[in-house]
């Protein structure tokens, strides 16, 4: 079980590979990078800071990725959050769900991933091509995405 | 008691933390908050919707009738919106 | 959009990089990666090996690939799927999908392998620890997946 | 026609491939099998069990009403189990 927030870049192929590596029991690894777009409502996007709160993110992270494994059989979770200023196409987040079948893998993927969006306390600063800098508001999307999941803390 | 802002907050109140004491009557978040209201334009300014304030007690998301206590961590910021 | 059929191993890592090299649209990138169990029905498999229609097998990935960009909204979709005899640990499938929002990777990517566990004409032989070799028989559960999704072909 | 047979089916069988002339009575895929049924033990066995044979024409999955005709390619498969 793997959970860092760092401000250096991943490499989500060697992240899978740890996942697994001399296990027989995993038979589905599920991933999902989420990357920053040079667009977003609308504007062009220059370039993004993840501002976190050290101490209660990981706590955090490590809460729901323990949430995870009580909801499904895992063999491996991996979460790897950064924070800083990064650009388009750069890689801001990763989730590996390693599990004997592929419905708790991708489930868990994407609980994970719709925790992650919603209750880490990370928050997004976005530079628009303009010069300005605007905090980002919280989508209703993603907390119905969330919802879903029935997670109430 | 230590504060802590984030995101928008940090820089409405101008710092990322600080050190208060405050009055023996400020026994929840509410009452903080009322206490930061008064200490400045700028906590005034940042406090001004709390519709959009998250609060988390010692590293733990909590609710504005939540104890405050000498000694406490306290941290205000907006909704997240992460990765 | 990258669709394969080969006997040879695939690095999970470069095909996600690949599936977003140069672009700035891509908020998420989902990713599956099957791969062969040591147990199987309660029994050690040694090895397994796996027959499929060369031509047909093609055919049919790029149908449903295009099926799958039909129905999301996807900057990129990659199928790599392995045949011939894999031992335990091996990986045998990788689906990546491009959007640029989560649901719709995630989405397309459970799609995608609930099509090819169901409905990729693929064959498995499963090689026991005593010698036996034995045509593993299409699974209910894995045809429920499936029809999830009202694939009617 | 081009026969073509994949998992328990070809090893049944014995071949992986052939060619057949089928009569002119022969035309849908049911047909087909009848008269493969008669042409030798092996294929009789193979096709002893028709729940769990799945057939394509020209790399198409079809039925065992679908015709089939001199030039197609006809393959007989078990239900796929894939990934």
């Amino acid at each position: 079980m793997v959970v860092r927030v760092q401000e250096t870049d991943f490499d989500p192929g060697a992240e899978i590979a740890a996942a697994t590596a001399g296990r027989e029991d995993v038979g589905a690894v599920a991933s999902f990078v989420g990357l920053v777009r040079g667009e977003g409502g609308g504007r062009r996007i220059r370039a993004m800071t993840l501002e976190h709160y050290p101490g209660m993110t990981e706590q955090e992270l490590e809460r729901i990725e323990a949430e995870a494994r009580g909801r499904w059989p895992l063999q491996a979770v991996t979460i790897v959050h950064r924070y800083g200023r990064m650009v388009p196409g750069d890689r801001i987040v990763l989730v590996v769900t390693a599990s004997a079948h592929r419905q708790a893998a991708f489930d868990a993927c994407a609980f994970l991933m719709d925790w992650l969006k919603t209750k880490a306390p990370f928050w997004k600063l976005e530079e628009t091509d303009d010069g300005a800098a605007e905090w980002v508001a919280a989508k209703a999307a993603d907390d119905a995405a969330a919802d879903r999941w029935a997670v109430t803390r | 008691m230590r504060l802590r802002y984030f995101a928008w907050l940090r820089q409405r109140v101008g710092v990322a933390a600080e050190e208060i004491d405050p009055p023996p009557d400020v026994r929840d978040v509410a009452g903080l908050i009322a206490h930061l209201r008064a200490r400045s334009p700028r906590h005034a300014e940042a406090f001004g919707e709390l519709a959009v304030v998250k609060v988390a007690v010692n590293q733990t998301h909590v609710g504005f009738d939540h104890p405050v206590a000498p000694g406490d961590e306290v941290a205000f910021f907006p909704p997240v919106t992460g990765g």
